[in-house]
């Protein structure tokens, strides 16, 4: 087996990268785009964060598939404690009709 | 199933006399199973005991374990289906019932009849009429449990939860706080008393309150200065609340939502919450100011007001003292 | 792929704990383990994500007019300084692998500045709201249309930073830690899981800051009023 | 029957390598933690069980006449996070799991030693702090902390014990750590995931919902904490706060906990259903794939305790379908174990009984479970003693009977010696009926009416509440004989010789007590799992020869 060693280069453009996406978070957030904004600032996020796993973290280079698993599993967990909730809130007022 | 020692609760009202099916179907079929399973562990301890037998490796079967996940999953799915429809059929009232406001605070149960009557830790229905509870909390959580019809809906703080029966005997009912609330969570009963029609009647005619829920509210909108702002025409520094109860409205964020009991609640409490598109953000909360019991009077009012036949529905019998005859605190 | 080298692992006893076969089984054990706690840290915040998803869908205004009193630039400096404590961190590791002890001494210093700086702007803003009555509780105000479900958000933006801030005081004390181990040579070519694994618990930390900024202080649009 | 020698000279084992209580206290092995786990988590029990015996006292007579209605409140509160959180969750895992795994997989440790002894100084903390918290006034929100009422209206020790769940909860996630870590990185060679003994897979499983789940449950109940000390508002319902957002977090951990509960406990009666049919066990993939779909399922159903919290309904239909399909892998479970048996050849020592009598509770209890799981019958039953009996039920019937087969099966092996078997199956005997005359009243009970957490009671119930303490004092004498007699075992018992059932499985072929090292050499494992086939029969036993 071997370890990975990531050329310095390659830390400082992610930095970059996310030094840009900052900005543009920042920046969009003057710009009224109603209730896509939540999404947008949502999405960049999941980007740098993905840049951060991938890069910094050395996901990437993992030799072991069970570190991947785990990284995506605790994310999963998060998505099933996120929709499963989402089910009771968003449908809460359903049943509410006029006039009972 | 005698008196003091009973193994089994009444079923006053029809949907108990469902629940008890279904829960008969239940114990038939999964005590069934069960059964098997310790026949089966007996049989085997005492048919394969070392002295007699030798053991024969088996690896398994795989048909043998699809047989087994596949038919209980199909079991399962009817008790699923006829809970489901036993719940819905629950959680949705029929229109026209009668409506009864219950109030929940540490430890006593607050009941209030449309028509004004007040009773506490007691609720007089009658027979044969739908009974929709609207109920809400003071304090904590609690749980109306009335074991003889079989239904149990918690009851919240800064929201209405609603649930309904249909009486088909007269007698004495318990009523249960099922859901711990501190101290005397265990004092919180009471009891629910089913009369015939008749009897309600009369028992209703002693125990008149001040008047009606609306006209309670209606006097409360004067005397709070809600009608300052909200008049009925388009004057008001307010929307005009007539027909306001019960349709689609617009906020001024876009968002439309329906102006039920739960929304008119907020309206007054935390007006800001959701704002009415076309008006300025300027109603004072009156949280803390109106009790819950005041805010139900409240929405009786604003709900009479979309109401056409009843739109000045404010009683005119005379006047008794608020427990006359109703109340008998345990 | 001029950018990646890759480089087998020498094999030596050194620093082999005894119930370990070899320094391969023992790095990828700190490694796995490591990012097990992670996923256990994603479930800790996730709780918290939860209720302010759950509280923003139900409030939108309170929390848009409650953001606006966010302060904007602290929480971007913020951001750019805890990214830059990350690539300082990114390239300690990346000295440690070179057994640089030197240069992982004071590229982990670097990171340990600019998360004293991130926590400085932090307790500089926690005191804003402090003075602006922003804390929840008996002393809270907030002038705007829905201050209750206002303060809900801030009940939230307290515990949700808080947390994050006191996951950065444990950053530090690890990051301090390791800083011993390089400066006493105790790190090498060979065994630097420690730095690897401290590094990747202060990248976890500053990911969850990457959804904190927008969550937080760009909930919606800004109001360029201010 | 070579195996029977009596050890003359002293061999050195784990317990003997080293005196002293810093041996003890500083120690990073596994087997040594192991005991360290035990006496705590015993000492725990029994301070839950006396919570019990108050509670069933009280409830001897329909008035609230033993004790005052908050002391009341306090004892079932405290009996329920003491047996939860501090008994239950971290018993076998802790115990049975921390001695056995690493050398079920012929490992030398658990992958990381250090983070072991920590996770047991941090239940000892979270322990101090529940025990605290119970002499400076404990708390009375019932164990699952319900808001408002915790964070608001309740005047006693919340704080305390909720910093006791929340450092408790930490041990807990350690514990799960090192259990994964250790099996994917740390089996012998030869040792395949589908050579790892059922008990392996299992807390394998209960690792991951430690993992996945446990995190949430501290972040809840720390916010409750916070929500006291700081008046910070997340659950208040004055500002708008949501009481049902705590309670679905609260249960996001706390239903997955549930099968923290009851998996470990499947994987003994895995080991001993096998052993002591001398069999091969049915279907080892499908048992050892129930677990962990169990595991991963369980995930997906808490919100089955809030079908009357005022839920949407549709949540409500999601919920309780998804709660019959976690039915599913139970189910195969408990026909594996019984097919198991089939064309054995059966020995009824103590652990076979406790695991018979574990098949049979844990039917009862998962099919009452199935009752509440259903819609129309939860509404009726939801906070009586229906709930009471199930959950008993399945963690005393089921959980506690799975671990009193483990501490019986593995007894020799722990400590070298043989407990007495004549005792041990009075005793369980004992329990057996005990419990069923305390639990078994409150299915009914409750389906006539009677809420849980009730002080007083009205006097239509009482007998049933009679039959409910008499059986819990038949109960108590059951728990106190195996305390005895083990006791007296570690003296007067029997020795035990490495594997005095001849049963399969790494852990056994090595001493009783086993090495510091637990294997001289690394084993190398080339047969499948539970190979009974080539295994001698279980010797006679033996009488008392050496004292
Ligand atoms: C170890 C603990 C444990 C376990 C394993 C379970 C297992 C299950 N539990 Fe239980 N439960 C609790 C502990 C546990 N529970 C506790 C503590 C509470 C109360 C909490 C509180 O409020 O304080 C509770 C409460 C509880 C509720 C909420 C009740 C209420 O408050 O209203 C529900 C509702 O669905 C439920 C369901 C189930 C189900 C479906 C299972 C299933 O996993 C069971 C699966 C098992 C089987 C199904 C049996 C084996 C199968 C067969 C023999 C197959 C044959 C059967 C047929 C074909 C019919 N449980
Ligand atoms: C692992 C979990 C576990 C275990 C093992 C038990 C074991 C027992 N439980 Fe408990 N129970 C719970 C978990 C558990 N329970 C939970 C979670 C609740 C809900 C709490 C809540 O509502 O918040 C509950 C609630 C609960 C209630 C309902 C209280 C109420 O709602 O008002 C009752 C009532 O009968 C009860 C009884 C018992 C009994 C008789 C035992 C017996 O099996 C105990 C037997 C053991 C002994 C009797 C010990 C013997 C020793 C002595 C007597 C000597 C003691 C002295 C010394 C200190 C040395 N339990
Ligand atoms: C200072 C003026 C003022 C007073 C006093 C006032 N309101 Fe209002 N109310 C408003 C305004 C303005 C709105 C619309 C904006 C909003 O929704 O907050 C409103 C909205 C409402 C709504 C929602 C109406 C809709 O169309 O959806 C209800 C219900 C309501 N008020 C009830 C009351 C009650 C009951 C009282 C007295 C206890 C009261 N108001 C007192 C100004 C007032
Ligand atoms: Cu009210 Cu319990
Ligand atoms: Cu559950």
């Amino acid at each position: 087996m071997a370890e990975t060693i990531v050329s310095r280069r390659i830390y400082f453009i992610i930095f970059f990268a996310l030094m840009v996406f900052t900005v543009i978070t920042a920046a969009v957030s003057y710009i009224d785009l109603g209730a896509w904004s939540g999404v947008v600032a949502v999405g960049i996020a999941s980007t740098k964060a993905l840049l951060v796993a991938l890069f910094f973290m050395h996901l990437r280079y993992d030799h072991q598939k069970i570190v991947w698993i785990v990284a995506i599993s605790g994310f999963f967990w998060l998505g099933i404690l996120f929709v499963l909730t989402a089910t009771d809130y968003a449908t809460r007022n359903f049943l509410t009709v006029p006039g009972r | 199933m005698g008196e003091n020692f009973p193994l089994w609760p009444t079923a006053a009202s029809a949907g108990a006399q469902n629940v008890d099916a279904l829960f008969i179907y239940l114990i038939a079929v999964t005590g069934g199973v069960t059964l098997l399973v310790f026949l089966l562990i007996f049989i085997f301890a005492m048919k394969y005991r070392h002295t007699k037998a030798k053991a024969v490796q088996i690896e398994g079967s795989v048909p043998l374990e699809i047989t087994w996940s596949l038919i209980p999953l199909g079991i399962f799915m009817t008790f699923f289906v006829w809970g489901a429809a036993i719940y819905f059929a629950q959680a949705t009232p029929p229109k026209d019932a009668m409506e009864i406001f219950v109030v929940g605070k540490q430890w006593m149960w607050k009941m209030q009849h449309s028509d004004g009557v007040r009773e506490i830790n007691q609720l007089h229905v009658p027979t044969d009429r739908d009974i929709r509870l609207t109920m809400i909390s003071q304090d904590v959580i609690h749980s109306f449990f009335l074991p003889a019809f079989r239904i149990k809906q918690d009851v919240l703080p800064g929201r209405y939860t609603t649930t309904w029966f249909r009486a088909n005997r007269p007698g004495r009912y318990h009523i249960f706080c099922a859901e711990y609330c501190g101290t005397a969570h265990s004092g919180m009963i009471g009891e629910v008393v089913v009369m015939e029609p008749a009897a309600y009647e009369a028992w209703l005619q002693g125990g008149r309150g001040e008047g009606s829920m609306a006209s309670v509210g209606q006097k409360m909108f004067q005397e709070l200065g809600c009608s300052t702002c909200h008049r009925f025409d388009a004057q008001g520094r307010g929307p005009n609340l007539q027909g306001v109860y019960g349709r689609q409205q617009l906020l001024d964020d876009g968002r439309s939502v329906l102006a039920d009991d739960n929304y008119i609640r907020e309206s007054i409490v935390n007006p800001g919450a959701k704002v009415v598109a076309g008006f300025k953000p300027i109603m004072p909360t009156f949280q803390g100011i109106v009790s819950e019991e005041q805010v139900l009077a409240l929405i009786s009012y604003v709900k009479s007001l979309s109401t056409p036949a009843q739109t000045e529905p404010a009683s005119n019998r005379p006047a008794v003292p608020p427990q006359a005859g109703a109340t008998k605190v345990q | 792929m001029s950018t990646v080298e890759t480089r087998p692992n020498a094999v030596s006893t050194h620093s082999l704990h005894e119930h370990f076969g070899d320094l391969e089984q023992q790095r990828e054990a700190a490694t796995l383990g490591m990012w097990v706690f992670l996923a256990t840290e994603i479930m800790f915040f996730g709780g918290m994500f939860t209720a302010y998803l759950v509280y923003r869908m139900a409030y939108p205004v309170a929390f848009d007019a409650a953001s606006q009193d966010m302060n904007f630039w602290a929480g971007t400096i913020n951001t750019i300084v805890l990214i830059g404590s990350s690539l300082t961190m990114a390239l300690a590791v990346h000295a440690s692998q070179e057994g640089k002890n030197k240069h992982v001494v004071w590229l982990l210093i670097a990171t340990m500045a600019l998360g004293a700086v991130f926590l400085g702007i932090k307790a500089f803003e926690y005191h804003e709201h402090w003075v602006h009555h922003l804390v929840p509780g008996p002393y809270f105000q907030f002038e705007g249309p829905d201050p209750r479900h206002a303060e809900i958000f801030f009940s939230l933006y307290f515990a949700m930073t808080g947390f994050h801030a006191l996951h950065m005081v444990i950053g530090l004390g690890l990051v301090s830690w390791i800083v011993y181990l390089a400066a006493r040579n105790k790190i090498t070519r060979e065994y630097h899981s420690p730095v690897e694994n401290v590094g990747l618990y202060w990248h976890f930390v500053d990911m969850v800051w990457i959804y904190l900024y927008p969550l937080l202080y760009l909930v919606a649009h800004k109001h360029v009023s201010g | 029957m070579a195996s029977a020698v009596h050890n003359v000279v002293e061999t050195k084992n784990y317990l003997n390598s080293d005196f002293g209580i810093k041996s003890w206290l500083l120690t990073t092995d596994h087997k040594r933690i192991g005991l360290l786990y035990l006496v705590s988590i015993t000492t725990m029990f029994f301070v839950g069980g006396f919570f019990a015996m108050l509670i069933r006292l009280e409830l001897l007579t329909p008035a609230g006449d033993l004790l005052q209605s908050d002391t009341y409140n306090k004892m079932f509160t405290m009996h329920g996070i003491v047996m939860v959180f501090l008994f239950l969750i971290p018993s076998i895992p802790a115990v049975l799991g921390n001695f056995l795994v690493p050398m079920m997989i012929g490992a030398k440790d658990l992958a990381f030693p250090k983070i072991n002894l920590l996770s047991w100084y941090l239940y000892m903390i979270g322990a101090l702090l529940v025990i605290y918290s119970i002499v400076t006034g404990s708390a009375d929100t019932g164990w699952t902390f319900y808001t408002p009422f915790s964070t608001q209206y309740s005047n006693s020790a919340v704080i305390t014990a909720a910093l006791g769940v929340f450092v408790s909860g930490f041990s807990s996630i350690l514990t799960g750590l090192n259990f994964v870590v250790t099996m994917h990185r740390m089996r012998a060679p030869g040792m395949t995931w589908s050579r790892m003994p059922l008990f392996c897979w299992s807390n394998y499983a209960t690792a991951l919902i430690q993992l996945l789940g446990t995190p949430v449950i501290a972040i809840t109940i720390m916010l409750v904490a916070l929500e006291r000390l700081f008046n910070i508002g997340i659950f208040n319902p004055q500002l708008g706060g949501d009481p049902l957002l705590f309670q679905h977090l609260f249960w996001f951990y706390s239903h997955p906990a549930v099968y923290i509960m009851i998996l470990p406990s499947m994987g003994v009666i895995s080991e001993v259903v096998t052993c002591f049919s001398r069999k091969r066990i049915f279907g080892y993939s499908f048992v050892a794939l129930a677990s962990i779909a169990i595991a991963v399922l369980g995930f997906l159903v808490w919100a089955h305790h809030m079908f009357v919290a005022g839920m949407s309904v549709y949540a409500s239909l999601i919920f309780s379908f998804l709660t019959f399909l976690v039915g599913v892998p139970s189910a195969i479970k408990t026909f594996n174990w019984t097919a198991t048996m089939y064309k054995g050849s059966v020995y009824l020592h103590t652990p076979m009984l406790y695991a018979m009598g574990f098949i049979g509770l844990f039917a009862i209890g998962g099919v009452t479970g199935l009752f509440l799981a259903t819609l129309g019958i939860d509404v009726h039953v939801h906070d009586t003693y229906f709930v009471v009996a199930h959950f008993h039920y399945i963690m005393v019937g089921g959980a506690v009977l799975g671990y009193m087969a483990g501490i019986h099966f593995w007894w020799p092996k722990i400590t070298g010696k043989m407990y007495p078997e004549t005792w041990g199956r009075i005793a369980a005997g004992t329990i057996f009926l005990g419990f069923n005359l305390t639990f078994f009243p409150q299915f009914i009970v409750g389906y006539v009416g009677m809420p849980r957490r009730y002080h007083s009671y009205v006097p239509e119930f009482q007998i049933l509440n009679v039959f409910s303490t008499a059986g819990a004092s038949i109960l108590a004498v059951g728990y106190i004989l195996p305390l005895i007699y083990l006791f007296w075992s570690l003296r007067y018992g029997n020795d035990a010789g490495p594997n005095p059932y001849n049963a399969t499985g790494l852990e056994w072929t090595t001493a009783s007590p086993p090495p510091k090292e637990n294997f001289h050499e690394t084993p190398v494992v080339t047969w499948e799992a539970y190979d009974y086939e080539h295994m001698p029969p279980i010797p006679e036993e033996e009488p008392v020869v050496h004292r």
